[in-house]
């Protein structure tokens, strides 16, 4: 049997396969076809202060392997999130992790005051990937000094046994130094990676095919880069614990975040297209780690980093069909 | 609650300018009302395309040979749908099913007036069915662009009180739209109640001669889904709630079926000022 | 007749559909496929000033919708290439845009000053995506100074008549920043965008899939990227000319760069799986034009940004199967 | 001069653990000699798969009924070639060849070896059809896994003088390794010239032994490729030149046949310092 468990920051969880924050809500609608009590947490859509329109529709836009999306944050607020979403997982007996999202660093100070002794949290990931009306609109997650004040706040109103999860964007020239920067700020570990800024048009109306012009991107198009930024920020910093996400579509790709150096991963536009992915693919997980004759998850975390074993001297002649070239796919 | 079944597909044949796929799918018929919907995994494996694609459940049979089919009619439209039309009997088809609130039954019998456009008379003829069951009148009328583009003629013929039939190009039945015909159909048999489904000018223009005569009106609407099971928020339109005040409301999951004089029809693709949660503007 | 030319900075060519640097070597290969000559023009793979022999194997890898690679620029070197490569297609009449590449500015100035005055030369691309030996290895696109420095040295190097084009990185926190200080110290135009940096593990060997450890990842996966740096680059500054590129594989495709405010693409990626493709996309894009009515390829160009015409009053009952919705995809 | 052609396919067999992929490709047959290979679209229109898989043209007919078909063999071994092996009859498939450089034949009349692991024999096979009409003798020695993973074995049997089958785990044939028998093969038979495709560390030992006697030996590599056609640079491996340089090579293009003693076989997958142009290290 496979030890499955993983620790980030502390916190045990009895697998790494987590939903992505906004593509499982808040999990009540994902429990008609899996039991969410398997997932090692659910990650809820990110919350604000007050209740949110989101933007208008169009909304979606499908790309090759991946997806744009321009939701704004639509969402009832945290008032109503707390009585009835994280009510909810807590009574349903879910490990939840809570995603909060603001315009100011006040607003996320305010949103950890309001998370503070709720059962069924086990973790805050913090987004952002959002605009700080305080500085023009620029994103948080885009500056060093944004990003390390929203976690200093967050981690201020947060109870010590609840980690931190700083949620990063990729659209950075530097993402060690923002990982940095969190990290510095108090920030117990960093999600990886936020959507890619896109932007689709529709050649018929020749116009933009969003209404908010453009969008984040997703999906499996978008994996390597995330692999490229746990890869990245796992190397500066092998001891911050990483959750591991972008495009993970099956057991091979989970197993790939954690060979980079994420402790767990979240499955988020896969979701759409087959709504059963996350047990399909913790499945599918724990048969390559048992394949490769691997007992315990936390053995394969970062083992990509470590040069490779000196191996068995090369057969010098094994003739059959699985030539050297093979080694490169 | 919905089911996720890898079906084998039974057959796909043309219909006019339509396709109907019958697909094994055991367990989604016995929860199948009219109004659900199906989302369809296309492209197979290594596919680029990586959303199901909507479609609402025509027919369904619960026992027989294959233990469960379901039936949707579609038009090839982008990508997905022309992977779906070359489909061949035995490949198999990921479907989820049934989803989304079907259309809601009067307790009692009444007048019932059904205005289908294009293959959007694929939901009404099983309504057209159960408002029977029920001992209601079922008046159908049905409009597409052309003669090729109405489904399900025959079969409104069977179970419709009446039947008029539109065309834009007049290739059959009356030449203009299901609006001009309508309100001489809904005088004419006393309607008690309207149910619709086609493209969204089509519900608008329904919606609105139904609210002009106090008619309770439902309609199925179509917005582009990325999940359709309610977790992405894409497929949202503006709606009044019973509280009076507007939300963007999910249509894969409140919807598709909608009472008519809930939606905010002007402001489809807006978000109107009045929204819970909009943005305020300076 | 749709009108195909499109004018780089004063230089005309007589269509818009180029091949992308690194995708179509300096032509010959492609010439066994289709006239090279009837391209708007061959984009030549960067060619540095020394012979290299790019990194070890492997160098690939297929993602979904993309490929990876890092081949490190191999090359000839200038001399053999001006010798072999450049009059090649000069005495094949084909328009050149040679690709630069160097290790310091230094290099970038003696390139321009070796393509002086070299029959075929139409324009030069300058590759940007390269790291400065002289600033611990540092990409020169990844910093709105190191840019300037290279682009104002080629710039000083090259006779007037000839466009220097500056090719961006989509790797930055802010594309408009680089892309205004290469116009700044001279760029007469840009291209937009190189590969995004990205990494897969094979779960085989569990170890980085290349030998280069990351590696640039291109095609359809990274269109959306692309065409949102085309988009806010040409909203910052319309009257620089852009040639776009990334995942371009349909006329439908060409044109979605062209309404963002490209006014020419480069095909890359796509030519590997379809080594004709150059010649279909544009057939394809002529379609495309002729079924909208367009008259003049340089009418559509920035299209996208302009506010959609105030059209008819919407019909209010269409009966059909084309639903509003549709609008969005 | 490669060809693109959208061909249909015509049959697509298994043969042991392989499948053998016949295709209308008019043209190609013509321009094909012993050694050439095919690039294979994958997947189909919506495919997230971009590149083409290689492979060695087996057999070739350039007219009969269809007009030219081209043949290959192939083991599924990841996503591209499970979609080829469920191709069937008239589905199209596109296809680039005759690309590489294909086997160098002797102007005279010589001894010559073919030595293939695997599905390396496909292209060995019509090889040994060449060599014969150039009134060669032929020795083959074919290697596998296991029986079933050795193709051609009758065919070979057909034209070849003598023929001696290895198979790792003795399933048929001598077990062991080709490398195990190859010298005896080369003394008997005074070999003067020895053709060899399979995997890498075969062709490594294969090429030892002959350098060993002296004898020249031509192989066919096997290294990913991403374009087939030589603009990309993906496929490339340590050759001495006939300078005495080592270069990075192209195996699509000066490959993917070789002659052994140019290629530098301990120093594949890595850039040796000597290479034209190798990084200065400090
Ligand atoms: C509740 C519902 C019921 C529907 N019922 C039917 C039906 O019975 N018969 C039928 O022919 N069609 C129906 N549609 C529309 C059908 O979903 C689209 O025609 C189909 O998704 C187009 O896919 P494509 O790959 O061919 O087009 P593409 O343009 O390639 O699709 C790209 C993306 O846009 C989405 N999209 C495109 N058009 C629509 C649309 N009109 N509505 C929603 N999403 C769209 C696709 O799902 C996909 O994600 C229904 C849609 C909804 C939401
Ligand atoms: C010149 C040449 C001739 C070949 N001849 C044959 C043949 O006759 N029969 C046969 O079965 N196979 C042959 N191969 C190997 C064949 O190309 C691979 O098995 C095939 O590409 C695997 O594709 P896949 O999609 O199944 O694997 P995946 O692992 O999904 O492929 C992913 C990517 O890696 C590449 N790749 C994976 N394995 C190899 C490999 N061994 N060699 C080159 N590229 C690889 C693929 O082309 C693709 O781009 C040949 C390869 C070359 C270069
Ligand atoms: C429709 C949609 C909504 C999303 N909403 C959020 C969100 O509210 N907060 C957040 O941190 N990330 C959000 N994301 C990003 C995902 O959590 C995830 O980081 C990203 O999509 C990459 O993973 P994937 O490729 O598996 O989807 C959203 C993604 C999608 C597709
Ligand atoms: C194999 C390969 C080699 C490349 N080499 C270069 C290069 O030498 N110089 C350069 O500026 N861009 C190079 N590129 C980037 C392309 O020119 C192009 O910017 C990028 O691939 C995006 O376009 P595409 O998606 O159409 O390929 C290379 C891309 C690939 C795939
Ligand atoms: S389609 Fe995802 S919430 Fe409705
Ligand atoms: S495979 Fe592209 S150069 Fe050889």
């Amino acid at each position: 049997m496979t030890d499955l468990t993983t620790i980030l920051a502390g916190v045990r969880f009895p697998n790494p396969v987590f939903t992505a924050s906004g593509c499982a809500a808040a999990g009540r609608e994902l429990d008609q076809f899996f039991d969410v009590t398997s997932l090692g947490a659910v990650v809820t859509k990110s919350i604000m202060l007050d209740a949110r329109s989101g933007r208008a529709t169009p909304r979606m836009a499908e790309t090759p392997s991946g997806m744009l999306n321009s939701i704004g944050l639509q969402g009832p607020g945290i008032d109503a999130f707390l009585d009835h979403d994280l009510a909810w997982l807590a009574q349903r007996g879910a490990r939840a992790v809570v995603s909060i999202a603001g315009s100011s660093v006040e607003d996320y100070a305010r949103l950890a005051s309001r998370l503070r002794g709720r059962p069924g949290l086990s973790m805050i990931e913090v987004n952002i990937s959002c605009p700080n009306v305080e500085d023009r609109g620029q994103v948080f997650a885009c500056d060093p000094r944004a990003s390390s004040g929203v976690l200093s706040a967050v981690r201020k109103n947060t109870p010590a046994e609840i980690p931190v999860f700083a949620k990063l964007s990729p659209d950075v020239t530097d993402i060690v130094a923002i990982a940095a920067a969190c990290v510095d700020a108090g920030a117990d570990g960093l999600s990886l990676i936020n959507t890619l800024l896109g932007m689709v048009i529709d050649t018929t109306t020749m116009r933009p095919a969003l209404a908010g012009v453009t969008g984040g991107l997703s999906g499996p198009a978008i994996r390597p880069v995330a692999v490229r930024c746990v890869w990245q920020v796992h190397q500066a910093m092998p001891d911050v614990p990483l959750l591991g996400m972008g495009g993970i579509r099956t057991g091979s790709d989970a197993l790939e975040f954690l060979l980079a150096g994420a402790s767990a991963v979240s499955v988020g536009t896969t979701v759409f297209g087959d709504p059963t992915a996350p047990m399909r693919i913790l499945g599918e997980l724990t048969q390559e780690l048992s394949d490769r004759g691997i007992a315990r998850l936390r053995d394969v975390i970062g083992l990509a980093h470590r040069p490779a074993q000196p191996h068995v001297p090369e057969d010098p002649d094994p003739v059959g069909d699985v030539p050297a070239a093979r080694r490169s796919s | 609650m919905p089911l996720q079944v890898s079906g084998e597909v039974l057959s796909v044949r043309r219909v006019g300018a339509y396709q109907l796929l019958t697909v094994i799918a055991p367990g989604i018929p016995e929860l199948t009302r009219p109004g659900h919907f199906l989302a369809v995994q296309v492209g197979g494996p290594e596919s680029s395309m990586l959303l199901r694609r909507a479609f609402a459940i025509y027919d369904v049979k619960d026992r027989g040979v294959y233990g469960g089919t379901v039936e949707f009619v579609f038009a090839v439209h982008g990508k997905g749908t022309a992977w779906l039309s070359s489909r061949r009997p035995q490949d198999r088809l990921d479907v989820v099913g049934p989803l989304g609130t079907p259309f809601r039954l009067p307790t009692t019998p009444v007048q019932a007036a059904l205005v289908g456009g294009g293959y959007g008379s694929a939901p009404l003829l099983p309504l057209a069915g159960a408002l029977r069951g029920r001992g209601c009148r079922v008046d159908i009328v049905l409009g597409a662009g052309s003669a090729d583009r109405l489904f399900g003629q025959l079969d409104a013929k069977r179970t419709a009180a009446s039947l008029v039939v539109t065309t834009d190009d007049g290739s059959t039945g009356q030449r203009g739209r299901v609006s001009d015909v309508l309100p001489e159909v809904l005088e004419k048999n006393r309607t008690d109640v309207v149910y619709a489904c086609g493209p969204m000018p089509m519900l608008r223009a329904v919606a609105q001669q139904c609210a002009e005569r106090g008619i309770p009106c439902q309609v199925a609407v179509e917005e582009s889904m990325a999940c359709g099971i309610g977790v992405c928020m894409t497929c949202v339109l503006p709606v009044l709630g019973s509280d009076g005040r507007t939300r963007m409301v999910r249509s894969c999951v409140e919807g598709p079926v909608f009472l008519a004089e809930r939606v905010r029809w002007e402001d489809i693709g807006t978000v109107p000022a009045d929204t819970v949660g909009a943005p305020v503007r300076p």
